[in-house]
Order: C-alpha cells, then structure tokens, then sequence
C-alpha cells in the first residue's frame, strides 16, 4: 500500500504515472493516455447505468493516478463486458475494453483473478471447452432427433500443452 | 437650417419578430400614433431594419413627401445609424430621424406586464412624435484626417498595427512606457502552438519598425494629455526619466496597453516559497536545458501547475472572467517540461485548449504522462509550507480520491488583468471599462475594435483577456480600422454642436469654464463682446446648455424646447389630440 | 378607442417617473438591462440626453410642475464621463436644485441622482424600481404643490 | 456450391443444437454447404483472453490452423467465437512474434497459420455469400403482418474496423432478411445495446437487468418476436423473461435468424429444431 506519511492521519495517495506507464505497454492498453476524461463511455456503458460502483471514467482515472493496488485488487475491471459499445463514441479513439483486458492480464499475474473466472478458466484448461459437464444425455437425445452428430469431438489435449506452458503455477491465487 | 416647416411624420413601429411584439401590442401603438399632430403615416412592421423596412421607409417619405421619420423598434445605439442612412437615401435630412427604443428598454424588461408595457410603448411614441415635430435640418459636418496614428503601447499588438499602419503609409508614433518593447510576449519562453519562444517572434518585429522611417518609437515615455477630435486629435507625451513633453497632432489612435500577469498574493501560498511562481514568472526564467528549483538549484523533480488562479472566480470583481490563454499555455508548458522531471501534474477546474493547434497541445502533455487533475470549483487545493517544503492537498473530482503531493515547484496559471495605470488611461481617452476591467468596444459583435470615442481603436488584451495570436488578429484589424479613416482623408462628425444666440448673451463668461474642452471663447468683434463656440472643438456634451443663465445657449438635435415638449407629451398629452389630459 | 385609453389610465395611480439618461453609460446600461432580461418596473420613461450635464434644473422642475411623481437622473461614474466632468457638474447643480423644489413644497426624495455605467444593467434597474416604490408611498405628487 | 468449415463454439451444440441445425439446412438451401470442424477446442473467449493474451491466441489460433490444414474458411455462429476468432487473426497476421510463438505451438501437432484462413460470421455469409437478391428469390411461403425487432450482439458487429460484418452503429442485415421474408422490421431505443450475457459470471443482477431493460425497450415498440445471430444473445433474451424479477408481462419469442427464415423457404419446421425454442414462436410461424 502507499507509504503512510506519520503526521498525516488520513492515507492520501500521492499521484504517480508509472502505473500508467505500465499499461500503456502492455498489449491493448496503449491507448489509456489518450483520454481526456470526458466521460462520453460512462454515458454510453450499459453496466454504469444499471450500478453504482461501475464507472469506466472513474476506473481510467484511477490508472492515471496511479493507483496500482486499488485498480489490480479491485473487482472493477472484470465487470466490462466487452461489448465496445464505449469504444465505438470515444471522440480520443481510447479502447476502454482493451484497457481493461491488459489491466485483467496484469492483475492475473499478481494473482488477482475473480474466483468465477479462475473456475471458468481451469474447466477449459481441463476439458478444452466449456460446457462439458452440461453435456448430459438429454442434449445428446435433441442432438439425434435433430439428424446432429452427438460426438462433438472437442480436443484437450491442446489445452493441457498451453496449462503448462503458461499457467502452471502462474495464476494460482 | 431651414425654418420648422410644416410637420408630415411617418411612425414605423417594429416587431422584431416577437422581441417587442411578443410583449407590446405593435399595432394599438402605431393606431395610436395615426391619431397624434403631424402623423401623416403611420404602421407597424416585421423588422424594420429589414431590406423590406427599409425600401418601406424610403417609399413612404417618397409616396407622401414625409419630413420627419420615426422609428420605434430597438436602441438607437444599435440602428440609429442604418435609419440615418435610409432617410438620407430618400433625401431627407439624417437630422430629422428619431428612433424609440421599444425592445431593450420595453418589451425585453416588461415581459410579464405586457399592458403596462404596451403602454409605456405609447408614450415613449407619443414623446418622439412630439420631438420630431421639433427637429430641424442639419447640415453633414466634415473634417479632415491627419494622416498620422498614436500607438499606445508596444506590445505584440501595438508592434503589429505599428507595422501594418506604417507600411501602408502613414506615420505612426509608438508610445510605450518602459525602456524597451516586446511587452509580456517578449519574455515568454513557452509560446504556442508554434515552438518559438517570445524573443524569435517579438525580435523581427521591431527590428523591420526600427528599419522604417514612418515609425517615431518613445520608449519610457507615457501619453500625458489627450484633446481634439476624430481626425485632429492634439497629444502630448511625457518622457517619464526626463519629464520632457513633445506634442503631436494625429488622426487617428490605436490602444494596445495590453494586460499584467495577476500577483495572486493569498492564493495557494504565493510569496511563502521562492518555489512557488507564476506561469508568467516561469516563462521569465533564462531558457536553460533543466529546471532548477529556485530556492535550491538543484534539478526540479516533482512539478505541478495550477490553473484558473485569479480568474473564473464568481462575485470577486475584476476576477470572474476566463483568462482563456492559461490552459494552452499551462499544457504547452507542461508538456515542454516533462521529459526534464520525473512527474508533472496539472490541477484544474476544466480545460479550455479551445485555439487552432491548443487541443493537440493537451493532448501531446497527456501522452507524455502530464497527470490532469480535476479539482472541484468550491473546494480549492490547499497548499503549506513548512521548513521549505511544500505539501499540496486536494480533492480529484473524476477518482472520488483525496490526494497529496510534495513538489519541488509550483506554477500558478494566474489570470489576465488590466494593467495598474488602467484607470488613467480610460481617463485620458475617455473609454468606458467592462466588468473585467478592460476596455469596451462599441460593440462587442457589430464593432469589436472601434470605441465610443470616435477615431480611437483598442486592440488586444487591452479589450479583454485573450492569447498572442487574438491579440495580433485584433491589432492587424484595429489597424486596418485606423487606415481606413486615413485614407479617406475626411469623416463626417456629428453636428448637433451648440450654438450661442449673440442677442441673449450676457456675456457673464459661466459657459467658458463650464466647457470641458474649452470650446467657448469671447467674440471680441461683437458689441458687446459675447460668447462664441469653436464648432471643431465642440463634442456637444451640452453642459453648457444646461449652465447658461439666460438660456442663450441652442444645442443643435437636443434643443431645450425639443426635450420639453417630450416631457410635455408625456405627462400631459396635448388635449386636442387626445381630448381631455389628465391632472 | 376612447380618449381615456390613450392616456395612460386613471384607475388605480401609478406613479409616473420621468428619467433623464446620459447616452453614454446609463442609456447603454439600461439596453444591458434588456438584453439581460432583468424585469423592472414600468414606471419610468427614458429620455435620452448626451450627458447629465446637459440636464438643467428647468427640466426636472418642469417634469414635477407637468405631472411626474418622481424624476430619475442617471449617469456615468464620476470620473468616467465620455466628456470628463458632465457629470460632476450635474451633481453640483443637484444639490442646489433640490433645497429649490423643497421650497416649492415637493418632497425631495421624489427625485434621484444615481450613477449606473454601462455594464452595471443591475444597478440602474435597482434604481428605477427604489424611486418607483419610494414614490409610490410618498402618493401622487398633485397634492404637494403649495 | 460454396463450402466452409462450421466452428460451433461451445455453446451452440449443446444449448441452441436447433440454432446450428438451422443453419446447415437453411445454407445448404441457399447453395452453401457447411462440414462441422473436428477436433476443435474452445476458442479462448472472455475468460483465457482476460488473463494471458497469448494463450488466448494460441487457441483461437489453432482453430485457424485447423481450417488451414482444411484449406476452407470459417464460418461462426456465435459473436464471441466470431469475436475471438477475428480478433486473433487480426493480431497473428499485424504481430509477427505472436504468430511464430502461437505457431511454434501448433508445429507439435503439425498444424500452422500462415494468414490463409478467413473468417466470417453467419451475417457475413447472408449479405457477401449469399445476397439479399438471391435470399428474396428463395422465398416460397414469406410471412405477413408480423413485426420483429433483431438484436445483433456486440462481438457480432463491434469493433467495426476488425470484424467489419456490418455497421457498428447502425447494423442492417438482419432487418433486410426479415423484410425479405415478409416481415417487418422494426426499430428501438438503444438496439446496438448489450444482451448483459457476459455479465452473468461476475454480477448475474446487474446482467439480467441489462437483459430486462433492451426487452422493455423492444416491447415498447409492440412487436411479435425477436431475431438474433448470437447464440449467448438469444439465450439471455430468453432466460430474462423467466423468474419473479421479469414479472408477469406476456414473454416475446426469441427466435434465431436461420430458424425464422428457414420456414419461409420451405423448410419444414420440425426438422429446424422450433419446438426446443423456450418461448413459443408460434405467434411468428403461424403469420404465413
């Protein structure tokens, strides 16, 4: 956490830009000194209308602030969903869903990962897809009435070479 | 003059489209003014300073020989001029026009008491009719222009219209008070958009004056004394070390006293620290590779600006506009210095980079890592100082986050004020200031660089905060203005100077003093001797008039008997038009 | 249209003010006023004069003597007279003006010399509505006449 | 004929097998013929790509190398795969190193991406492969008097410089194949908005409510049923309209491009999967 200052009672964060150095160098996140803060994406974000604690201005802020730990630890940048609806009346061209993916990337390798993602993430890296204990008889039964082949034939030995390659030890929280 | 022949008045009461009819009943008052001695026509109109307005004017004096117009739509100060023309065009005297104000001084502040407003509208009419009546043909006045300008103030703006006067032909006399030229811009280090600092831009400049012989440069030297009129005005300039005065006689004058960087003594511990300075004192600072930290020497490392210092501050007076230049200037800046330190912060309440070239200058300090930092308008950062060190506390709107930072140095964007001597000035050219504290034009939008004293312009931050190339858009334009007067060589000025009548004079002298431009002499020739008005030197402020014992005194288009009988007309209408006044 | 509706009515009394403004800073001051929309009341009718040194004391007798409730002078700062010292001259010859009419039997706070320039539209509204309602208690000036 | 290779994704076969059955039948009628890709695995979406950009690609990477080895292009049916899947190859083929890493990978397997493959989605298919003209001529039994809102998805159509199926703002496709089946298409407030699908992992609430508001918007403009080309669309627009915080309002069938379009072209709609569709479309069908 920040240093904290003796006399100073309340912990003030001291404004750095090497977090968002940082950022700017990972792959996506290049675009993150281009804003100017105008809050055009929080006016279209579907996710700030429907809560609170959700706000993609307020969470780029943060990053040029500096504030490392809070962004890495914070639930805040796994709640985009992706759907670039922000990127697409950005008038500075920042890609706020790329941002977030880098800033996802580098909280993983701090071992800051949402416990539904890192299931999510282990059942693929198992089963090499994602719905294969969903896959009971019953959708099997549809499959044949349908003329479909209920062998979907998915791979996982592929996944298991990639599990080692980049995640053993890695992401574990 | 022509004696009062018989009055014909046309009355043409203006909608503009629902400014003044939305409140006044337009057509009750121009039916009103059908009935009143003298009208011969009478209507009411879309906008009457319309093409359609005015060919309507023109036909009418023509279609029923009119000999008095009036006009009842907007401020004279606003039309007066158009409808002097229009009458003049269908050769009547411009003297014989007289126009009622209807919009702002009715309808736009009576919005919600429309029969009341409808009317006043009457009796304003009612009182013009009257005056029209009244009016008598004045003959066009004309005077020439000496072909010679005084530049007050040899900043960028004033070396600007300098040049563009002279090199059009004109000699020109540049009055500046300290020992050099350049003004603020000569010492700016960080100028935008371009990369040149001040010195690259101000240099060639005086050195092309300095080449051309037109140009009369007085360095240390201030405008002492200022008489005369459009065309002829008599200056006379002090040199402030050796109190030598020289006189001068021009045509024309163009203002360039620019502005002073505001001293924000009380604002964010300006004067606790040598490391706390002015965006102006940091542009002062010699042009060196690193920044130094002014109380140690040693590199500056941690920097932050603050913007909107002294300015954008509601109901502290001669503070509350926006200085417009200190947000490109803070972010070229910025932006300049950051690769020397290690973090540089912007704290600001908004960012205005509105010039061509300023916003890619935001952004360029933005991707060079320049921390923006919004602080929020009614909760300003606190600054303290102790053993030398400074501590910056505030509160960043856009991350909800209470912030801290011990910088190295502090540069406060301090506002655009007017200069201390500002006060003298518009004394000495008698021009009115704004709310801010700089000069007026005589319209904001119809007229930006002339003023309310004929043949005297205003240019740059002299008429309100602005950055290097406004000033020299204004300068080249104010310039353009004074040529055009020049190169006439004549212009027409009012006539409406006072007269005395010889036989009513008593020749008790109290009009000589009463005249603020001693405009009055003794007429020796005549027996008795009796006063007499130099017309050149008459601005017909009428003071005269008004001092007179024995009302000898005739103020030519504002008559005594033209004022009484609109007061007349409205306290106590004439009976046999209205049958039956009141009290 | 009957007579009586193009004189200004006589139902209930509304004070009648005349006010003489010098073009220069009051005038434009109240054009300021309307393009601000600030409301004022109705009360007064502006006479445009070149500077308040040109209003002899003989107008604002004769506005008290025709009928006026209330008489506003209003011009330029002292100090910023477009001609230097009009103004100064019209607040010398106030103070003789008003021990006049006081002896005339008109109560002397029915006239009002104010200073309004032309950016201070709140100031001269101010001053027309003060003059308004301090006229409007002091009743129609009809009676004072001695 | 035109042939591509069919990449279900992992949702399709086993949630929406009706979806991908509907799509080889009503192709296979407009003259392109489709074979399922074996051997495949998933292509990374949200979850892999959020924590390791590499391994993301590498997985969607091997899809295109499998296509490859295939020598046919890919057609996806669902926007996150068509999302992954394009985004990948925009990445391999602009950054070098990415591809040696990802390719260095696969060589194991013997497998490799060069750039060769392309990759299009159902829409794609429609407007570039197909044609409206040709879908218009196919049509044998059209609807009548039936007004349908689509919902595209965001994968689908966003970022527009990199899938480029249609425009981001202002997306057409589906709306031209319902007014060439005879329907009506009709607009509504906030229609390139997000289902919420993707938020249903991190905050289920706030999702669904996402879900509920786009369903308020098109009830508003009174409509018969709902057309998609997002097998993660169609299933959220569906399940939003199920327990006690949809309320008790009449639920609009969701129904997916190919089995809305399929009866129109004749094809019988047991075989199209229709009666494993949640919300009964009947109100939709039965407009012939």
């Amino acid at each position: 956490m920040t240093q904290q200052t003796k006399e100073q009672p309340p912990i003030n964060h001291i404004p750095s830009s090497t977090f968002a150095k940082d950022i700017s160098r990972e792959p996506g996140g290049e675009g993150i000194m281009q804003c100017i803060q105008c809050g055009m994406c929080t006016a279209s974000c579907m996710v700030a209308s429907k809560t609170e604690r959700y706000r993609p201005r307020k969470l780029i802020q943060k990053i040029l602030l500096g504030k490392r730990e809070e962004v890495l630890s914070s639930e805040l940048p796994w709640l985009c969903m992706t759907c670039r609806l922000c990127e697409e009346r950005c008038q500075e061209d920042v890609d706020l869903s790329e941002i977030f993916t880098a800033v996802r990337e580098m909280a993983a390798r701090e071992g800051y990962i949402p416990p539904v993602f890192q299931n999510t993430i282990d059942k693929v890296l198992e089963d090499g897809w994602l719905l294969n204990d969903a896959y009971t008889d019953f959708e099997e039964d549809d499959r044949d009435d349908l003329g479909l082949d209920t062998d979907l034939g998915w791979n996982n030995e592929f996944v298991k070479k990639l599990k080692k390659k980049y995640f053993e030890g890695g992401a574990k929280k | 003059m022509t004696e009062n022949n018989e009055a014909r008045i046309g009355v043409f009461v203006c909608h503009c489209g629902h400014n003044i009819a939305g409140t006044v009943d337009v057509k009750e008052v121009a039916e009103m003014a059908s009935k009143l001695p003298g009208v011969v026509f009478s209507t009411d109109e879309m906008f009457m300073c319309s093409d359609a307005g005015q060919v309507l004017i023109r036909e009418k004096i023509k279609e029923l020989n009119l000999n008095r117009v009036v006009v009842a739509s907007c401020s004279p100060r606003m039309h007066e001029p158009t409808f002097r023309r229009v009458v003049e065009e269908a050769g009547m005297n411009r003297y014989l026009f007289d126009q009622v104000n209807l919009r702002e001084h009715v309808s736009w502040c009576h919005m919600r008491e429309p029969e009341l407003a409808t009317e006043k509208a009457k009796d304003l009419v009612r009182m013009s009719v009257a005056r029209a009546a009244k009016l008598e043909n004045l003959p066009v006045k004309r005077v020439n222009v000496l072909p010679s300008t005084l530049v007050v103030g040899g900043g960028i703006a004033g070396l600007r219209a300098t040049l563009d006067i002279a090199e059009r032909g004109f000699d020109v006399i540049l009055v500046e008070k300290n020992s050099e030229l350049g003004g603020n811009v000569g010492n700016w280090t960080h100028l935008f958009p371009s990369n040149q600092s001040g010195v690259d831009v101000i240099v060639p400049l005086i050195k092309t004056i300095k080449k051309n012989k037109r140009v009369k440069i007085l360095l240390d030297s201030k405008v002492s004394a200022f008489e005369g009129y459009i065309g002829n005005f008599n200056v006379t300039v002090k040199n402030l070390n050796t109190e030598k005065e020289e006189k001068f006689e021009v045509g024309t004058v163009v203002i360039t006293t620019g502005f002073e960087p505001f001293e924000p003594k009380g604002y964010y511990g300006y004067g606790e620290s040598p490391d706390i300075l002015t965006l102006a004192e940091l542009q002062k600072l010699p042009p060196s590779d690193t920044l130094l930290v002014p109380s140690t020497g040693k590199p500056v490392k941690k920097l932050v600006f603050i913007g909107c210092v002294g300015s954008r501050e509601p109901g502290v007076k001669g503070h509350e506009h926006c200085s417009r230049h200190c947000c490109s200037a803070t972010a070229k800046a910025a932006g300049d210095l950051r690769d020397r330190v290690d973090e540089a912060l912007v704290l600001y309440q908004d960012i205005r980079t509105y010039g061509s070239g300023h916003e890619e200058l935001h952004r360029l300090a933005r991707k060079k890592h320049v921390i923006y930092s919004k602080f929020p308008k009614d909760n300003k950062p606190k600054v303290t100082v102790k053993k030398g060190k400074i501590k910056l506390t505030w509160f960043d709107v856009l991350a909800g986050e209470n912030l801290e930072f011990e910088p190295d140095m502090v540069v406060l964007s301090t506002a655009m004020i007017p200069p201390d001597d500002v006060e003298e000035t518009s004394h000495l050219f008698s021009l009115t200031r704004s709310g801010d504290g700089f000069f007026n034009p005589e319209h904001i939008k119809l007229a930006p660089l002339t003023t309310h004293t004929a043949g005297v312009m205003i240019a740059g931050a002299a008429q309100a905060a602005k950055n290097a190339s406004e000033s020299v858009i204004d300068a080249s334009g104010a310039a353009a203005k004074a040529v055009g007067l020049m190169a006439q060589g004549e212009v027409e000025i009012e006539s409406t100077v006072a007269h005395v009548l010889p036989d009513l004079c008593s020749s008790c002298h109290t009009c000589l003093t009463a005249c603020p431009y001693g405009a009055i002499t003794m007429d020796v020739e005549h027996d008795p001797p009796v006063a007499v008005v130099t017309e050149a030197k008459c601005h017909s402020c009428g003071t005269c008039a008004a001092a007179c014992p024995s009302s000898a005194i005739v103020m030519y288009h504002s008559t005594d008997d033209q004022i009484l009988t609109m007061v007349e007309a409205f306290l106590c209408p004439a009976p046999e038009a209205e049958g039956g006044g009141s009290a | 249209m009957t007579v009586a509706e193009t004189v200004t009515k006589q139902k209930e009394w509304e004070p009648k003010i005349m006010a003489y403004c010098c073009n220069w800073c009051s005038y434009a001051g109240a054009d300021l006023a309307g393009t601000s929309r600030i409301q004022y009341p109705t009360n007064a009718r502006i006479l445009r004069v070149n500077c308040t040194g040109r209003i002899s004391p003989e107008f604002i007798l004769a506005a008290l003597e025709m009928g006026a409730d209330g008489v506003l002078v209003s011009g330029c700062h002292p100090g910023d007279c477009h001609y230097t010292s009009g103004n100064l001259k019209a607040r010398a010859r106030w103070a003789m003006m008003e021990t006049a009419i006081e002896q005339a039997g008109v109560d002397p706070r029915r006239v009002r010399l104010q200073w309004a320039s032309a950016s201070e539209a709140q100031i001269f509204a101010d001053g027309v509505r003060t003059l308004t309602e301090q006229v409007r208690k002091l009743g129609p000036i009809a009676r004072e006449w001695k | 004929m035109k042939e591509f290779l069919l990449y279900t994704g992992c949702t399709t076969p086993v949630r929406l097998p009706g979806y991908e059955k509907a799509v080889e039948l009503v192709l296979e009628k407009l003259g392109v013929r489709l074979t399922t890709m074996k051997d495949a695995n998933c292509c990374g979406a949200q979850y892999i790509e959020s924590v390791n950009h590499v391994a993301f690609a590498a997985m969607s990477g091997r899809i295109l190398a499998l296509a490859e080895k295939e020598n046919m292009n890919i057609i996806a049916i669902c926007g996150a795969c068509s999302g992954s899947l394009k985004h990948v190859k925009y990445d391999l083929d602009n950054n070098p190193e990415l591809l040696a890493e990802v390719n260095d990978i696969l060589e194991e397997e013997g497998l490799k991406y060069t750039g060769k493959t392309q990759v299009k989605h159902l829409l794609q298919i429609f407007r570039e492969d197909i044609g409206y003209d040709a879908i218009k001529s196919a049509i044998v039994n059209p609807y009548k008097g039936i007004r349908l809102a689509a919902h595209y998805g965001c994968h689908v159509t966003r970022p527009e410089e990199i899938v480029q199926v249609d425009d981001a703002e202002n997306p057409t496709i589906i709306d031209r194949i319902i007014k060439a089946a005879g329907g009506t298409a009709v607009d509504y407030n906030g229609k390139t908005r997000c289902c919420g699908g993707p938020l249903l992992a991190m905050d289920e609430e706030v999702g669904n409510a996402i879900g509920r508001d786009k369903i308020e918007n098109i009830r508003a403009e009174n409509v018969d049923g709902i057309v998609t080309a997002c097998v993660f669309c169609d299933i959220q627009l569906t399940q939003v309209q199920f327990g006690e915080e949809a309320g008790n309002k009449p639920k609009i069938p969701v129904i997916t491009l190919p089995q809305f379009l399929g009866p129109a072209l004749g094809i019988d709609e047991e075989s199209l999967g229709i009666s494993l569709i949640k919300i009964n479309p009947q109100a939709i069908l039965k407009a012939h």
